[in-house]
């Protein structure tokens, strides 16, 4: 064991798999010699030369449609775009190759190769660095999409999708990449994709959350707590697919779900989930579910994200308000 | 100059001059004797009956669609020499990166008229080229492509095998972005990929002069820093001997390089287009007299090799094509299964929930019967 | 356009109520239009229904809910 | 009034702009002599000259982008992308400059520019040519999304576009672009962006949809009546801004609802509608909203579109089961 | 050639052959007499002065960094001839495209160090330069802005105006297809519009040698059929006369030009940026020599012309941008509305209810206190 950050979680995985796979290769804008602009993938290229940790030129769609090239052919390459906003240029890639090519070639050619980069706000950054695109991922079909909330999840589930056959869209918090802390196994150990976890359990309303909005929903439960309002979390950990299950079981047994996240609210995971709650749980809903979400506007830079970014304060406001109902 | 230690036709016709690899004229001549590749008669001949065949194939192809028994179709008429030279070229153990015009190509990988013809008639079996491999699948969002041929050069070039990758565009393709970002890394990795450009002369309806103010498209390697060729892609032997030198050339690790095959599509875009509203009946007449086809078989019959019964042959591969899309035709049902089941290695369950779901539908509509 | 004029007029009012209300309803085989709700806005509560089936009105069987 | 085809009623549209406003500019792929691969063009450049109606170069992101320069320095540019799979390499320009520009700028700088694009699928068409992406683009803050179904709407709302300061994406369902005629006026007329119609009254179920599928829709609802139910239908006509109102009255009124829509059901527009009843009609529910929908599988080519397409008789199944729920 | 009905540094400083355009060497002597551009002494004063405040802002903008008073802050430490240079060569009517390392460029336009602190300050009034005009905000995400400028010149071309658009890239965001494509377009358009290439040798920690494989950058312009010429970023006379030509050549209808500045980026990328992990201090040294103004001071001493007392300027520079910085940092709070009302030109109801939300959330937290 080892006291981790998430950074170090995820470059921990990376390294275990350099070292025990050598179809594993590691690419992208500065992830060689300078490790990542978060250094994430420090120290890699000095363990494991400049063929399989690399720099890339400056371009996104080459970055990930290279990849898929390589996946198609023998490699296992885990690409870094370096944030959320920069992602959209591979867009085009992504939606109809990467997605697609299992489809395509009928299941001749699997793609198993991870595309990660770290999302989200509350980091003071400049324009198009904190943004949270995973229902765009999500909506196109063929890809799977992986967030952590914690430094053992990142690792396990960053092993999962390095060793899955399907591509994987791996979006790492970056508000809280070094912020928790936590004991991680040294040892090689993962996590199943497309499971939610309970972190905690509850009986008066279900809150879902993922990423950098877990520990906020921690601190508005604490809030709860203390106005005698049980709360249970889950962590999505996948977004897509989706699970269901937990989701739904945990809304039969509440009868209230509040949504967590900081994208857009609309289109977004909230909707999805929304739907899901109606699906799985219509007879047992007891309140309207609702999101605390992102606005529909552009994520404000650093003065104005004290009225974007969710605060466990405005989580707590929603739970009353839907216990209240 | 960047063409420097590269093999000779690249400094001998080099694009910057805007000079064009030819190697017989469009009388069948020889003009180039000292590079005319060797070839024996029985590989000219096989080369000549292989573009017939593609020839024969976009025909009937074209002939179905119009009967109403396919969907839109994509001919390659006017470019088979370009198919059957880098087909001769391409070892099983390269890679095969396609656009979607390139089926000499892909016929002589190994993939059959009939895998052609399920994949105009709307199923994904056809276009997927199951049995032959190293061939990658119709690639249908223009430039896209190259970058996958890219990554393959990595993995070849990472894993020290000799093996090359071609890969295919058109001249419309050129103006996407990812068509630089290719070759430019490409370029950075020195991979050994091959590059070419179909310039056919037209995007659907818009002339190169519209998509590029370049004095030609093999130039463009300059930006990459990357050899580039023009070669008159009429010309079946200048054709071979700019593949054959580009395999060498890639096979013997010095990087990528970018052959411009100057060409013209002598039929529609699709079967949906009608090329009248962009194009002067005059200029397809003047490049019909070039018709690849007819340039080799000028220069078989000056060389007296010339033992094609034409009428026969194409009776003979009309029988065999026809055969072929009967069986295209023919083909087991299309399942619901097929929609589904290739999404994923396994199917999540929220996916398995929608097909269950659609199969409920298809009961109740039994039921209601 | 020009409205139909609607038939089934035996429901004057449609209840307010959550899904989970109107499932126990369902499951007790009580009309949820009939019941007065003391919820906000009228809205009518679990309890409501509780008290409406111990007064004993206006039961019927599930099968006779007008749909 | 004159018979008119979507194809003709959005080519009369661009005719009147760029007959009444010298700064409106038409461009893209084939759009010129060819007038557009579905002639929606036809004929624009003989009248307007190759300055206002011209043929680009093939690549989306030059086409979007230059458009964007141009609508920042008092042009209107209506730029055609090809196809709905094709929007996809355009999209970093669109979520990354053509939606933030006027936030970017502080409102110094509008942005009246329109991308226009067929989409949907039932037309046995290759892949990339079937797509419905009006959720990834409604996700997105900044932007509104349009879709017509009708000769009529399609023209009103195209002029609306034209006329709008704020970027347009503009949906033409290809599906119907000739199988639906209609008087439409010939003078200049046009529909609010962000309003939704109701087409049709009734009691029982609400049924929302847009483009083609109002067509199939209304087929349904015509089964619908032979087994004494009665839907009310609302063509959505903007996916953003989204017209709660109009959505929430209906619900309000129907206690059911179902959304028909062609893109793949999770995190789509029908998510967002169930968000929306929710939100907007949670105790009026008497059903769980539900959508009918395309699947999270790439749109297969045409021998599987009978499986994937969304037939009358799919959607009256679906009415069937909410009003009997 | 492609570069041959130029203006004759096209022609004697081509890139094909790697030539770069320089006018006083690293000392500050005249090497190109006969091109040397006509400035009289108080211009050339005045350049340097706008080169030295610009230096002072940003050592100032990073001292306020590590105070801990301003987020990151993105220095253009050694690419002051290049902004200065372009500053006095863009007019008023002209256009300025900018990506986000042009500071002297953006002070020349009428931008203020208040607006540029304001927007490291986290404000968006600060980068979207509302007060001058034809001046688009900063462009983070790379390559994208070239798209617009080639827009933009087409709107200058289509309203028949003498305008110029100039517009702004790294080294590393050539790379990007953006780039390839948005030259090309203006190639093909014909279009007013100036590429700059700010070459200062890394994109972040990637040397240039990483990005491509081309001799030079100002050679990708072959690929569109453009003129193109790598000039010394770190010779102000140099640029002067690279922009001098390059307005005149956009002003008089000729189309798009690509100008690579080849320059040093003497700090690091930003204020997060640590750049001896991947750099060597002799490097950095080395180019410190060479520091572009240095060079003019050189120059200007060697003509004696050199009236300037630096300790006092940077003293009273200090204090102008201290002022600027402390009124930004007084600036009026930011405001709930900052992050609604710039959406769109008339706000949706929906964004209104989510405003009207947070609102109420606000009162009920104020109401809880
Ligand atoms: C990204 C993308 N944009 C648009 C299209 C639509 N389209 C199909 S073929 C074509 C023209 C292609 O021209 P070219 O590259 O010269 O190839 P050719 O058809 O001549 O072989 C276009 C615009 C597409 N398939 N992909
Ligand atoms: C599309 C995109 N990808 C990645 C980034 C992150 N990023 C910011 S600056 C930079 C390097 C830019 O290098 P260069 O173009 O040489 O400009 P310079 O910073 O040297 O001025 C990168 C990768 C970005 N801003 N936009
Ligand atoms: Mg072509
Ligand atoms: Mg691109
Ligand atoms: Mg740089």
């Amino acid at each position: 064991m080892s006291v981790m950050t998430i950074v170090k979680a995820i470059n921990n995985a990376l390294d275990i798999k350099l070292n025990e796979d050598s179809s594993v290769v590691v690419y992208g804008e500065d992830v060689g010699v300078e490790g990542g602009v978060f250094r994430v993938t420090e120290g890699l290229q000095k363990k494991y030369g400049v063929e399989r940790v690399f720099d890339s030129p400056l371009a996104e769609s080459g970055i990930v449609g290279t990849a898929l090239g390589m996946a198609l052919s023998g490699l296992r390459p885990v690409v870094e775009l370096q944030f959320d906003g920069f992602t959209y240029p591979a867009f085009n890639q992504i939606a109809s190759n990467v997605s697609r090519m299992q489809n395509r070639s009928r299941g001749k050619y699997t793609v198993p190769m991870v595309i990660r980069f770290p999302y989200g706000g509350g980091v003071n950054a400049l324009e198009h660095h904190s943004d949270s695109p995973e229902a765009l991922f999500a909506h196109l079909p063929g890809l799977k999409v992986v967030v952590p909330s914690s430094p053992h999840d990142a690792k396990g589930l960053m092993i999962s999708a390095i060793e899955s056959e399907d591509p994987i869209i791996f979006m790492e918090p970056k508000r809280i990449y070094r912020a928790v802390k936590q004991e991680v196994s040294d040892e090689k150990f993962s996590i199943p994709l497309g499971k939610a976890k309970v972190v905690q359990e509850g009986t008066d309303v279900t809150l879902i959350a993922f990423g950098a909005m877990i520990r906020e929903s921690q601190k508005a439960i604490e809030m709860a707590k203390d106005a005698g309002i049980s709360v249970e979390l889950i962590d999505l950990r996948s977004i897509y697919p989706i699970d269901r299950q937990t989701v739904g079981d945990s809304i039969r047994k509440t009868g209230r779900v509040i949504i967590v996240a900081e994208a857009h609210e609309s289109f977004s995971v909230g909707s999805e989930l929304i739907g899901i709650a109606n699906e799985e749980a219509f007879l047992y809903l007891e309140a309207p579910p609702r999101r605390v979400m992102g606005y529909d506007t552009v994520v404000p830079l650093a003065q104005g994200e004290k009225y974007y970014i969710i605060s466990p304060e405005r989580i707590f406001y929603e739970i009353e308000k839907t216990v209240n109902f | 100059m960047i063409q420097d230690d590269l093999p000779a036709i690249f400094r001998d016709f080099n694009p910057l001059e805007n000079r064009m690899l030819r190697v017989i004229d469009d009388e069948g001549n020889i003009i180039n004797k000292e590079i005319f590749p060797q070839l024996d008669d029985d590989s000219i001949i096989d080369a000549y009956k292989q573009m017939f065949y593609e020839r024969t194939a976009d025909e009937m192809a074209i002939s179905y669609q119009r009967q109403g028994r396919m969907y839109t179709f994509t001919p390659n008429l006017g470019q088979e020499a370009i198919h059957i030279a880098a087909g001769m070229n391409i070892r099983k153990e390269d890679w095969l990166v396609p656009a979607f015009r390139e089926m000499g190509i892909l016929l002589s990988r190994g993939v059959t008229m009939k895998e052609m013809f399920l994949f105009y008639l709307g199923n994904e079996h056809g276009g997927s080229f199951k049995n032959v491999s190293k061939t990658l699948p119709i690639a249908i969002s223009i430039g896209t492509q190259l970058h996958h041929a890219t990554g393959i050069g990595y993995s070849i070039k990472y894993k020290k095998k000799e093996e090359a990758v071609f890969t295919f565009i058109g001249d419309g393709g050129t103006s996407e972005g990812d068509f630089s970002e290719a070759l430019n890394f490409a370029g950075v990795w020195q991979v050994p990929v091959v590059f070419t450009i179909q310039n056919n002369q037209y995007a659907i309806s818009v002339p190169v002069k519209s998509q590029t103010k370049s004095i030609n498209l093999a130039v463009k390697s300059v930006a990459f820093g990357i050899p580039g060729i023009k070669v008159d892609g009429n010309d079946f032997f200048a054709m071979y001997l700019a593949y054959k030198t580009a395999s060498e050339y890639a096979l013997s690790g010095n990087g990528p390089m970018l052959i411009e095959a100057f060409t013209y599509r002598l039929g529609a875009h699709t079967t949906s287009d009608d090329p009248s509203k962009y194009r002067k009946k005059e200029e397809e007449e003047k490049w019909a007299l070039v018709d690849p086809l007819l340039r080799l078989e000028r220069y078989m019959k000056k060389m007296n090799i010339w033992n094609i019964d034409k009428d026969k042959l194409k009776e003979e591969y009309k029988q065999e094509i026809d055969a072929q899309f009967v069986s295209a035709e023919n083909e087991k049902a299309y399942k619901i299964g097929d929609v589904f089941d290739y999404m994923y290695t396994d199917m999540p369950e929220d996916l398995m929930r929608q097909k269950d779901a659609y199969e409920q539908y298809l009961s109740w509509k039994e039921n209601r019967k | 356009g020009e409205k139909d004029i609607e038939e089934k007029t035996s429901v004057s009012r449609k209840a307010l109520a959550t899904p989970v209300a109107r499932a126990m309803a369902k499951q007790m085989g009580i009309d949820i239009n009939q019941i007065p709700g003391s919820g906000p806005s009228g809205r009518v509560k679990k309890e409501d229904i509780l008290n409406f089936k111990s007064t004993g009105l206006d039961i019927k069987p599930e099968s006779d809910i007008i749909k």
